[in-house]
């Protein structure tokens, strides 16, 4: 994977955040569709461990994270270009479809008998769930803190917690196994995702980067789920 | 010295702990004793050793006797449920939590019937992440202490089955203390595995501090937003269990000389 | 009858086919030679061989059909098999333990036992630390330990010395004299066959070719393992009345005989000339040297002739009579040391 | 029967396979050729085969001389070295992974050397993902192997020393023999841990498909856009790993008879 | 002189201090008691046993700094040790294969080997499958197939039956004679040790009490475990000129000793008479039947007086004695068979 110092490159590399696979892949066939001959190769994974593998030296071209904090390790490290925040994500509540605990907003949750799984504060869904609560003025005790927002999901899913605050691509994603209930306080606890090309990156890295900010790439991150900046 | 031996073996030494020595060069360690002063830290290194240790317990429970059913007895379809018993160590550990979840929990196949009979279910709780642990690290001890089974020489079984020992006498008296070696490596395998588990626990327990929140999943955490506090985490709990397995190796040995 | 058994064992290339009886307080040894089927039958005895035939009566209950541990049988191994995890006192103990003592009971049972068999001194020390002699008779106090109904004993005085071997033999034959039981034993020892068996039961390729009394068996061997055994020379071939012909040559014997017949006799009751000697002797031939050895005090010389034959004669004969072997030599057989008996 | 055997051994057989049979019932049988048809699935599980067996194969080159130096030979340290051996045990694999790019990374403390020398660099590479399962499956290679090693008699290597067999010889034709089925379950152990190898994985080789996405990678993305399509993938590995290991047992017993 | 050494090996509880010297082309044998050290002393030999002190000079060269596999010696060990993987056929050809033969080559003299060994259709054969005595006997051919200079037997012969114990020890003496190098020998067999060895060596809690020519030792036996070994009643006395006194006791012997001296007679030259006999028997004395066993053809009788003595009768003689334990009984021993030699 030395594309980026061959002469020329027709081949980009894309660390992208895991709950970008669907997108981006999809925007990867219509990038190489639009440039014939080239290769999008991309390595989803989590933005921290992504992260760390760029600054660990990691062949990358483009790096799109999931939360800014991630993408400001890889900036400290003097290896990312200037970064555009493309997406924002926004929670929903995610309740099983049968909706055993009858939860209609976000004031139902800390109701002691309704069983909350919300992420960790540590990755970025946890973070913005802490901050919609706290602009709701609201106390949550959750019976889980997950590691990521699709493990939070899956307890839904299998209808382990009555109710979980997950982003609305995620609903999505999901294709009617839960049910999303928009609140009010989402819009003070979105997520921002920034987008970066990494040093040394093929001119063709920026290309791949257009794409994702063009409105063909917009169409598709918001069909998704996701929100403009 | 037989160099064919040697020199592999010193390589295979290197290379499993090099990396050691490269988290322990790069971990801050300045860092440390405040790290050891949060009580959330000390919290998840209890848990992880109660948890793991009684994980081993269940398996050690459970896991001798069916290591011995599959090299001692013969019976139809032995052969299927050997490799069955294999099958959780392939599973990636996440889908493993969620078959967990299926079986055992609120809405899962005997979850349902525990929570209406009893009112109690396993996920999010202490239990929860002990049986999370059994289940993936079971396999180990089965297979170690099947595979110790297999090398003992059955003719002493036999002479204690003659001074009329019950094939159970014989298992506990005689068996047991024979593949003794074979268990306690297949205890060690248990244990560190149960020690290390992440996947399959915060997936079936999920991830609460004090509660289901075990070191990995606090390293796991700590990595999204400070790696190098992650490192130092995962080094504490390498120290400590390094100086368990010492310390009992130690004992162990000493009770057999 | 307390012991009543046909075991039939197959084999790969091996089929053993035994009708065993035992008396209360009789002791049976079976000898033959090696991978003749004594320790498959001791297996098959203590249920750890599945017989592929027959069955075992033992006090008139069938047994065959039940688990090694369910027969009261104590089993003394060829290769002792103690446990190498327990001390030589608790091997001792492990089957009176098993029988429901407590522990202290059993441990002084089994105190007591390696006290008689000299081994108190022993009784921590792990078998990895026991020399062969000493665990042989830790592997005999096992055994007896259970105070089983049939005792089944492989070469248990094989790995012992002269001196504890004396010993040992006697303890036996006290407690197996005090025992009700029956005892099936295998040695390779004329010795111990003798002096502690009551039968023998002689067992060649898988099946019983010769039963008796001791003595009996000494005196009229029926094959040639068993007259190696007992040292004598044996022929068989066809009495007439006062002599017994065998291939070319005719044996005078003390008995008359008529039919098929065996004639046998002592390596010492054999004299060798290096010409034919004078007068007339009944039972005389010319053969060939085929070697010496030294035997005890005497020389075991084996000649080669009609017959093959096995001479003692004293140290200082081989000198005189220039016993290199291919020398030719005349053979001669003292009629009243020569035994015929019916084949 | 031995029903205080047979009971535990029966509760374990049912805790193990239970969940399995949860993950059977719910998987989406329909999808199944659908998956099975998507190249980028039957790349990921050859790639996991291959990567898996290959590591193995490192483990017993480099693990059965290391279990024979811990279990056979006495010199300073040991007893530490064989404590240490057992950490990537307990270290959760992301750190692990971590560790390893710390040391093999094109930064790394060897790995920027071998990039300077051979301009050749591990990370991002299939090498990479054989690196990283061989370094998480090892340990329970050595423990399971020093465990046999130990119970095994050695009076039997002295017989082989006495007939003029250097230690290298009596290792090779006698202690390995007589051990051969705890190095079996040791291998079976290893290549199985190597086949649901994913945190180390991940994070030392990253995630290209047809490259180092193995199947526990690919099951991780399957996760996040279709959770269904997940359980399908992961049982897809199972009867691929349980075809194989009844396949391999059945010839090595075969063999042994 | 091939070998010579001293070996001093500690345990705890237990010490073994021996010198030993073999010529070229001599068979020593170890005799002893159970736990007098023979194995321990054959495994230091072998290497297998780390020497406390002393040292190993073999055809003058010291090896006891040199590891087990480069010691030019070949062992054959108590309870086998087959390797439990290999065939019958390729235990034997392990070591010639470690010595770099080739493989085709190794096998051919293992078939060799197991050929003269009775045991040609059992090369294919597993230990496990194997009998007793023919595991033995691959155990003694793969000991042999390396050619050894100096060769370690621990008791080789005794799992063997009578007979091909008869034609493996023939066997074992014609490779003996044709070897040139030491060999060392641990049996419990009288027999076997006085037809294989050139000398005997007598060991004894761990230190040798006796050395000598077999027939010289048969008949001079120097400590109770040897007397009993070669079938003698032997008591240490004060010999004064033609008398020894042994406690209350004096007897009349065929030498003239003076000073400490041992005393030995066979039991068969021991009469026993219910009344004390007439005349004037020199050798005479009261005692009380201790216990009665069959001894072959004959009975041994223990008597317990002054002295503890053995004695063997008739089984008629029994009868007519009514020598039941308990009874007193005059003992006299006929002066001529009794032997004084100096202590
Ligand atoms: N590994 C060991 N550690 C400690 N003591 C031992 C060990 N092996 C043997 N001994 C002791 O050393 C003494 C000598 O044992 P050794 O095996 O040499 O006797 P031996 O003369 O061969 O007897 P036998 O004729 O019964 O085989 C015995 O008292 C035995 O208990
Ligand atoms: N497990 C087995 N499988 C197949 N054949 C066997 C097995 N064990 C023994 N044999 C064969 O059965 C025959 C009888 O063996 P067994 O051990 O009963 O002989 P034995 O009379 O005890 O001889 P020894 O006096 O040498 O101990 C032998 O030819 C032997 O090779
Ligand atoms: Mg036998
Ligand atoms: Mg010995």
């Amino acid at each position: 994977g030395s594309s980026s110092t061959e002469g020329a490159p027709t081949q980009v590399t894309v660390f992208a955040a895991a709950s970008l696979t669907g997108t981006f892949t999809e925007l990867g066939k219509r990038f190489e569709a639009a440039n014939p001959g080239t290769k999008v190769t991309f390595n989803f994974g989590s933005s921290a461990t992504l992260a760390q593998q760029i600054t660990q030296g990691a062949p990358a071209a483009v790096f799109a994270a999931a939360s800014p904090a991630t993408m400001k390790t890889v900036a400290d490290a003097g290896l990312a270009g200037t970064q555009t925040v493309f997406v924002k994500n926004k929670l929903e509540i995610a309740v099983p479809p049968d909706n055993p605990a009858k939860v209609e907003n976000l004031k139902d949750l800390t109701d002691p008998k309704v069983k909350v799984a919300l992420c960790a504060e540590q990755v970025p869904c946890g973070a913005a769930a802490v901050k919609a609560l706290d602009a709701a003025g609201l106390k949550v005790t959750p019976v889980t803190l997950e590691q990521d927002v699709k493990a939070t999901l899956t307890k839904v899913e299998l209808g382990e917690v009555d109710a979980a605050l997950v982003y609305k691509t995620d609903v999505i994603a999901s294709a009617g196994k839960v049910t999303g209930i928009p609140f009010p306080e989402a819009d003070q606890a979105v997520n921002d995702y920034p987008i970066a090309t990494l040093k040394d990156a093929p001119a063709l890295a920026q290309k791949f980067v257009d794409l994702v900010l063009s409105q063909q790439g917009r169409d598709v991150l918001t069909k998704a789920g996701f929100e403009a900046p | 010295m037989p160099w064919l031996l040697v020199v592999p073996a010193m390589l295979g030494m290197v290379f499993l702990v090099l990396p050691l020595a490269g988290l322990l060069v790069r971990a801050p360690w300045s860092t440390l004793p405040e790290r050891l002063s949060e009580p959330q830290v000390l919290e998840a290194l209890r848990l992880s050793l109660v948890t793991a240790s009684l994980a081993t317990v269940i398996c050690l429970v459970l896991g001798v006797p069916l290591a011995w059913l599959l090299a001692r007895t013969d019976f139809p379809g032995r052969r299927l449920l050997r490799a069955l018993v294999t099958v959780p160590l392939v599973l990636p550990p996440v889908v493993g939590g969620v078959a967990l979840l299926l079986v055992l929990g609120r809405r899962g196949l005997v979850g349902q019937w525990l929570e209406s009979a009893f009112g109690f279910s396993l996920p999010f709780t202490t239990a929860g992440v002990v049986v999370a642990e059994a289940f993936v690290a079971m396999p180990f001890l089965v297979i170690a202490v099947e595979g110790a089974l297999r090398a003992a020489d059955v003719r002493y079984e036999e002479a204690a089955a003659t001074l009329g020992a019950s094939r159970f006498t014989v298992f506990r008296r005689v068996t047991l203390p024979l593949v003794a070696p074979g268990v306690l490596a297949g205890a060690v395998l248990c244990w560190a595995r149960a020690l290390g588990e992440f996947g399959a626990t915060i997936t079936f327990a999920g991830n609460f501090p004090g509660r289901t929140q075990t070191m990995p999943l606090a390293v796991y955490l700590a990595l999204e937003t400070e790696p190098e506090a992650a490192i130092v985490l995962s080094l504490v709990l390498l120290a400590v269990s390094v100086l368990i397995l010492v310390a009992l190796r130690d004992r162990w040995v000493g009770a057999a000389a | 009858m307390t012991l009543r058994a046909r075991i039939v064992v197959e084999r790969p290339a091996f089929r053993l086919d035994l009708d065993l009886t035992v008396s209360r307080g009789e002791v049976v040894t079976l000898l033959g030679p090696n991978g003749a089927g004594k320790t498959t039958a001791l297996r098959a005895l203590a249920g750890l061989t599945p017989l592929t035939e027959g069955s075992i009566e033992l006090d008139g209950v069938r047994i065959e059909k039940e688990p090694a541990e369910r027969r009261p049988v104590g089993v003394v191994f060829q290769d002792y098999l103690l446990f190498p995890h327990l001390s030589a006192l608790d091997n001792v103990a492990f089957g009176p333990r098993c029988q429901g003592r407590s522990k202290a009971e059993a441990r002084s049972r089994a105190r007591d036992l390696l006290d008689r068999m000299g081994l108190a001194e022993f009784s921590s020390v792990r078998p990895r630390r026991l020399s062969g002699g000493q665990a042989q008779r830790v592997a005999l106090a096992r055994a007896l330990a259970v105070e089983p109904r049939l005792l089944l004993l492989d070469e248990p005085l094989a790995a012992l010395d002269a001196h504890t071997r004396l010993e040992i033999r006697s303890e036996l034959r006290r407690r197996l004299t005090g025992f009700d039981g029956a005892t099936v034993l295998v040695t390779h020892d004329p010795l111990d066959a003798m002096v502690l068996a009551n039968r023998l039961v002689v067992v060649e390729h898988g099946v019983v070719v010769q039963e008796g009394a001791p003595a009996e068996i000494a005196r009229r061997p029926r094959t040639d393992y068993v007259a190696r055994l007992v040292g004598l020379n044996l022929y068989r071939g066809e009495g007439d009345g006062d002599r017994v012909r065998v291939g070319e040559l005719s044996f005078a014997a003390e008995e008359h005989v008529t039919g098929p017949a065996f004639v046998a006799f002592a390596p010492r009751a054999v004299a060798l000339y290096r010409a034919r000697p004078d007068g007339s002797p009944r039972n005389l031939w010319e053969g060939r040297i085929d070697g010496v050895e030294r035997h005890g005090d005497n020389v075991r010389v084996h000649v080669d002739g009609p017959v093959p034959v096995a001479a003692d004669v004293t140290p200082a004969a081989v000198a005189e009579l220039d016993l290199t072997p291919g020398r030719p030599i005349w053979v001669s057989v003292k009629a009243t040391e020569t035994h015929a008996y019916p084949a």
